[in-house]
């Protein structure tokens, strides 16, 4: 239970990056027993924050008191011995250990000196899991777990510690709802034995249901700490982009035209069973459901990243034979896939070469690539999307997560793609870099395309889409025109066994 | 003559040979005051490398190169430029013409010849074992080249007078130790009685005494070469025998012939340097050393 | 001024290592008088040649991410053939060489289909790709070198263009169409677009199977083409030609600035590793440093040559917080 | 059936490489009489030895998700030394040996240092010491043999333990200490960590530099354990040797099962892997298939091993569809 006893305070906390001030003398209270959370857009800081917590980054200014006394953290090992232990926005999991491996990475209990005692630590690992109400072997590997159980040893790790402060980075961004309920619960209980949880998530409507106070973070500076009780949603936004934020979802008038995609009887293994539906042109059509409801399988499949096992794709109504992506782009699909780094982007490349990947034939002349053109095309996208960039030649990894999110769009713009699928278009991408992905999903419908958008935001399937499906286990539950959806009707659709 | 250079370039140093060419090529150096360049590729598989040490040394503006090759072709159009470059050319361990280029004088002993005597003191010693003529040899080649030709060309001369004695195989080892004991073991392996191996070279006939040691065989081993250490191993009983044909003072007979044509004598193309066959018997009592 | 910019843009990290081949020519220049004479330059073109050539392919490889361990034993096995063809067979010159390069190709594309289609790592697949073409190799030739060759074939590796090395010409030629290949066509592109993010590029319609499968083909065809060379050169096919050979071509790509990691890397860097490669074994000749202190001289500045690019870029990030920024561009 | 089932999992997937050298074996039975002999099956034991006991280096090497190519240059430097010190200098055998060894383990700790500390890629800082230590070696002997080594340091090559030869001994209890090195100590469960994933070992507060190096620095020691087995047989230590070694190495620990993409591996497919190819050399030995046959086998059997893991691990998942899962759970 909270208390007033400040466990950990941090004042005047400046760290540089070689051209970026990403913390600017914030200050950042965490008290015994309580869940903190902290926001703020992409880059305002709150990572760093962390490693600096954490040991991972050294700060160049401020001062960290714990337990009233001051600290200086010299590494990850020394932050854990003070009793800090994290959950980062990556996976820092070993996938070929097993999970009590992993969760007693670094601090193995040994038998006298040199060897490690397996028994123990297998011991140990099952109480927690036990504890934390998994059912699980821990000599299990954690390659074969899937994401949310292995967000579940994350945890578990973090819990085994026996820390007085947890952190989790993004806890949720992998998650699906049903996952997010058992965290939750867990968070409640770690509360309850006084521990105290710094928790930070893009998910704003989360925080009501866990955290007791806001902090909000923008451009590496501090803006202010609300009891969580004491504030909402719209003044979360305002604070956190600096300026009013009205209509997330902006609207739309497109003509909802004929038919442009059908999927018949698709199955492919157990991931996907008898999938059917259609998609016209100018329509938004929202896939809905939980984590691992085979909803990016489907998508692979109909893009022909993955083979289906039977089932007829039609495109204009006729049926399209689809092998690979190669075809599907000649059918006219785009995918704009959830995970930009590892699959939409070449990132040490230049915003140029991304984006004429899809078509080089558009900047060549016969057998040759013509700079100039190539050149065009890119600048011509860049001032259509308004993508924040040096110029074209800048290697695409140095942009911010929104603007990527718009490289990839291009690159499948230039294509002139009847069908687009977005799967997670705004997945870590902050709220105002949101506003402008949906604009642009927007004026695509309106031009005559066909969307699908796959989303495990309900506020945004909501808001965007003019039809849902919601997938469950490999089979679609259920569709709905928009009038008639609302979150307890999807949920339920979604969750139903 | 204080600044005079000459070039010294041997197939590779792996061979004791070369070490001890070098050695007596040394001796006379320092004696006439001269700078000598000793220059060799790692292996003697490596000739493009020698090329380029032949064309970067004519870069060089030597004043005379030395030159032992094992294969000749290759170096032929290296040894045209030092002709171009008014360079002499002295080989030595060959007798073997170029196919093309001007050479002042081959320094080396007839290899055929060589061959012969070590193919008659195989059969002695076989007939010794046997009392009758009988056996089987193993011979280990060096790299393909006119040493290794010449070499075996007149072993099998004498042998092939001798179809009672088997050659039960012949294989490459590339003239060095290691692998002269690699092949020589799976040959032990493969051919359990062989009598004797024949070492295109005492690096690979040493080579082979070791193998044959480790496996607990007795077995002949006879080389070419009577490297120094290879002298030491007949009087230790490791090596059966060896051509001599003294390397040291061939290194040294290159020298001279060199100073010889630098005061405007008159060489012969061939300068024949003499050889032996050494054995327990006779290695503590050589001509040269 | 601005052709010096966009020289240093197009030569980009290769700067480094161009910096690098000026200041060693400058010292050798000052440390020999030999050094610097016309017929020596040629030399070196000459003598550099042979890995150039071959490291232009690798460069491709290695940008797509891969590597190609078996060019020293296709190098000797389609020289081999080449040689066989004319020697034994005494085919006529032009053919046999056209079907040893054919040979080399082929080499390649069986290293292209076992990397795409089992897959297996590019390691292992070249790895045993080196292994079978070398034996191959020695079990064509037994083992013997193929001597005799044809005047008008030696001329590909010991023919003069005026003053200037007919290898180093075709040297040049082989770096123009790599730099066109590279930069001009889909093979270049997509080369580094698999290089970079190989999902990524099958995601965008790439069918990289094809592009890397050319790009093996490539390489094994340019180290059949270092093989005549090499061959005629030493008026000699043999089968130990090229041992050891793949190390100092990918040791020539990564000192001309090429990543291992792939994704990045300029061809004309190669040419210029190569150039290293050669002035500095050249110039080590001619000061007479033994071969001895070249193998340790060469290891060095292999390490030497990395480290300043690791620290170039380290530093540079320090500047522009380029690579901060990368690495926080690698969350979600 | 218990136990089946245990040694089935401690293998895991070297069980394949096992049936490939059971498999051979029977083969070997069949096709010739000499194989199946007590002192047959000695000699490949010697033979294998060093291959084997190099690859027990090379096997934690790979499991960090590294590589080491300077393991045959280290051999053969360490042994150069031991040697002149024993023959040069006149010192004790045990004193020259022990010293040789700790060079082995300072080449391995320089690699280490360039790798974690620069940070140098493995394929390159290795490249690079290849060059360097191969160099020294030749500085150090002036490419010549040294010979005439001391008749107690020989044993360690040629010496017999009762009927099986102390090579064998060594390399058995190599692999014991490496086992329990790898599964029971914390060198071995962090050098699996770091392969698979650096970032969560780092963030785990394992200090990552400490133990690559110390994985480098064992892969040296280990490679100059074999160097002192070679030059104890073959009675001298040379400059040459080893030449290639790091390939015939890394061949051993791959068609043991190990990932060259690091993270997972066992020892003893090390093991198996090296047997595999000492039991196809001297099988084909007794066979009497050339040497250059032998070659074209070899790179075929590196092929068809890694060819057999791919596949089997493609038909494993398309059952469980865990590693896909795995995969898809990577969140960016
Ligand atoms: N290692 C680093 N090197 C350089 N710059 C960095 C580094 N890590 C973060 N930054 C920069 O510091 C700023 C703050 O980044 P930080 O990761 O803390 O943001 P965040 O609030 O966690 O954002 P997100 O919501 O996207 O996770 C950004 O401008 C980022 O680019
Ligand atoms: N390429 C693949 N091969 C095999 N299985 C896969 C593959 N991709 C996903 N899966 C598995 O298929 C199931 C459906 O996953 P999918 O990613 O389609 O779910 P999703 O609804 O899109 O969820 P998410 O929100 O995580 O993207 C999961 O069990 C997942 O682990
Ligand atoms: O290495 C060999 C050497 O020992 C001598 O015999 O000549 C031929 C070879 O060079
Ligand atoms: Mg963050
Ligand atoms: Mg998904």
């Amino acid at each position: 239970m909270s208390s007033n006893q400040s466990i950990l305070e941090l004042s005047s906390i400046t760290k540089k990056f070689p051209g970026v001030l990403a913390l600017d003398q914030v200050d950042f209270n965490l008290k015994e027993g309580e869940v903190h959370a902290l926001v703020g857009e992409n880059g305002a800081g709150k990572s760093t924050l962390i490693k600096i917590i954490s040991g991972v980054h050294k700060k160049d200014g401020g001062e960290i008191k714990f337990k009233g006394q001051s600290v200086d953290i010299k590494g990850p090992k020394h932050s854990r011995k003070l009793g800090i232990s994290v959950i980062y926005q990556e996976f820092n999991l070993v996938p070929y250990l097993s999970i009590s491996e992993n969760i007693f990475l670094g601090r193995e209990d040994m038998k006298g000196q040199t060897i490690i005692d397996k028994k123990e630590m297998y011991q140990k690992s099952k109480k927690i899991l036990q504890d934390l109400g998994i059912d699980i072997d821990p000599n299990t590997q954690i390659a074969d777990l899937g994401v949310a159980m292995q967000q579940m040893v994350e945890i578990a790790k973090a819990i085994s510690m026996d820390s007085d402060i947890i952190i989790m980075d993004e806890p949720t961004a992998a998650l699906g709802d049903n996952e997010i309920e058992e965290l939750f619960k867990t968070i409640d209980n770690l509360k309850e034995k006084g521990i105290s949880v710094i928790y930070i998530s893009h998910r704003l409507k989360e925080l009501w249901q866990v955290a007791d106070r806001v902090t909000v973070f923008r451009d590496g500076q501090y803006i202010a700490t609300h009891p969580i009780s004491e504030t909402d949603k719209d003044l979360l936004i305002t604070e956190m982009v600096g300026r009013e934020l009205k209509e997330q979802f902006p609207e739309r008038d497109a003509e909802i035209g004929e038919e442009i995609l059908a999927v018949e009887n698709l199955n492919r293994g157990d991931l996907l069973k008898d999938i059917s539906f259609s998609l016209k042109k100018g329509e938004v059509l929202g896939f809905a459901g939980l984590v691992g409801s085979g909803r990016t399988e489907l998508m692979r499949c109909i893009f022909g990243a993955d083979k289906m096992d039977s089932g007829k794709i039609l495109i204009d109504q006729k049926e399209a034979k689809i092998e690979n992506p190669r075809s599907a782009i000649e059918s006219g699909i785009g995918f704009i896939t959830e995970d930009r780094k590892k699959q939409g982007l070449v990132l040490v490349r230049s915003v140029k070469e991304n984006i004429s990947l899809t078509d080089l034939s558009q900047v060549m002349n016969g057998m040759i690539l013509k700079d100039d053109k190539d050149k065009k095309l890119a600048q011509e996208y860049i001032e259509k999307l308004n993508i924040k960039t040096p110029g074209e030649e800048q290697e695409v990894q140095f942009l911010s997560g929104g603007n990527q999110q718009k490289v990839v769009l291009a690159k499948w713009l230039i294509r002139n793609t009847k069908i687009l699928i977005f799967d997670e278009p705004t997945r870590g991408i902050d709220v105002g870099a949101k506003k402008e992905v949906y604009s642009l999903i927007n004026q695509l419908a309106e031009e005559g395309v066909g969307i699908i958008m796959v989303s495990s935001e309900l506020p945004e399937i909501l808001g965007m889409s003019d039809r849902i499906i919601v997938m469950n286990h490999g089979e679609i539950a259920g569709q709905m025109d928009i009038e008639d959806a609302n979150q307890e009707n999807i949920l339920s659709l979604a969750t139903r066994e | 003559q204080d600044d005079f250079e000459v070039a010294m370039i041997s197939p590779a140093l792996t061979s004791t040979f070369y070490k001890a060419t070098n050695e007596g090529a040394t001796q006379m150096a320092e004696e006439y005051g001269w700078k000598l360049y000793k220059m060799a590729p790692d292996r003697e598989t490596n000739f493009q490398k020698q090329v380029s040490m032949v064309e970067d040394m004519i870069q060089r503006e030597v004043d005379a190169i030395a030159l032992c090759a094992i294969n000749n072709k290759a170096v032929a159009p290296a040894v045209e430029k030092a002709n171009e470059a008014g360079i002499p050319v002295f080989i030595f361990n060959s007798l073997t013409e170029l196919p093309s280029g001007d050479v002042v004088t081959y320094v080396g002993y007839d290899q055929r010849a060589g061959g012969r005597k070590v193919g008659m003191r195989a059969v002695e010693l076989l007939h010794e074992k046997y009392g009758e003529l009988d056996g089987q040899i193993a011979i280990l080649e060096g790299v393909p080249g006119f040493h290794n030709t010449e070499r075996k060309g007149g072993f099998m001369e004498i042998l092939d007078k001798f179809p009672e004695i088997e050659i039960v195989a012949s294989q490459p080892a590339d003239w060095e130790r290691e692998k002269g004991m690699n092949v020589a073991e799976n040959l032990l392996q493969a051919r359990p009685n062989v009598d004797l191996f024949f070492g295109m070279s005492d690096a690979m006939a040493q080579g082979a005494s070791q193998a044959a040691k480790s496996m607990n065989k007795k077995v002949f081993t006879i080389g070419i070469d009577g490297n120094p250490d290879a002298i030491e191993d007949v009087g230790e009983g490791d090596l059966t025998g060896t051509l001599a044909v003294f390397p040291t003072e061939m290194g040294r007979i290159t020298m001279r012939s060199i100073k010889k044509y630098m005061e405007g004598e008159e060489l012969p193309q061939l300068t024949v340097t003499p050889t032996m066959i050494v054995d327990e018997y006779n290695y503590d009592e050589l001509p040269y050393n | 001024m601005n052709i010096i910019k966009k020289l240093k843009d197009s030569l980009g990290k290769e700067l480094g290592a161009l910096t690098g081949l000026i200041l060693l020519g400058a010292i050798m220049t000052f440390a020999t008088p030999y050094f610097l004479t016309l017929t020596n330059l040629m030399n070196i073109l000459r003598q550099s040649s042979l890995i150039a050539i071959a490291a232009a392919g690798m460069t491709f490889v290695i940008i797509t991410g891969g590597i190609d361990l078996s060019v020293g034993s296709v190098l000797s096995l389609s020289s081999c053939l080449t040689a066989g063809m004319m020697v034994s067979l005494g085919w006529n010159v032009w053919l046999a060489v056209f079907l040893g390069l054919i040979a080399g190709g082929i080499l390649g594309i069986v290293n292209g289909v076992l990397i795409t289609r089992v897959p297996l790592p590019p390691f292992i697949s070249t790895l045993g790709m080196m292994g079978v073409a070398r034996g191959l190799s020695f079990v064509y030739t037994d083992g013997a070198p193929i001597y005799g060759l044809p005047e008008s074939f030696k001329y590909l590796g010991a023919g003069m263009i005026g003053p200037i090395p007919f290898p180093a010409i075709l040297m040049v030629i082989i770096y123009l169409i790599s730099y066109f290949l590279l930069n001009k066509t889909k093979v270049g592109r997509y080369a580094y677009a698999l290089g970079g993010n190989e999902e990524a590029a099958i995601l965008s319609g790439i069918n990289t199977k094809k592009y890397k499968t050319i790009v093996y083909a490539l390489t094994g065809l340019f180290a059949s083409i270092s093989g005549m060379i090499l061959s005629a050169r030493l008026d000699a096919a043999t089968s130990v030609a090229g041992d050891g050979f793949e190390l100092d071509v990918i040791a020539a790509v990564v000192i001309g600035g090429t990543s291992l990691s792939g994704g990045r890397g300029k061809i004309i860097g190669s040419l210029i590793g190569a150039l290293i490669m050669g002035v500095v074994r050249n110039g080590l000749n001619l000061l007479l440093v033994s071969s001895h202190w070249q193998r340790v001289i060469l290891g060095l500045i292999i390490l030497l040559a990395v480290t300043v690019d690791v620290v170039r870029k380290q530093s540079s990030e320090d500047q522009d917080g380029t690579l901060s920024s990368f690495f926080a561009g690698l969350k979600s």
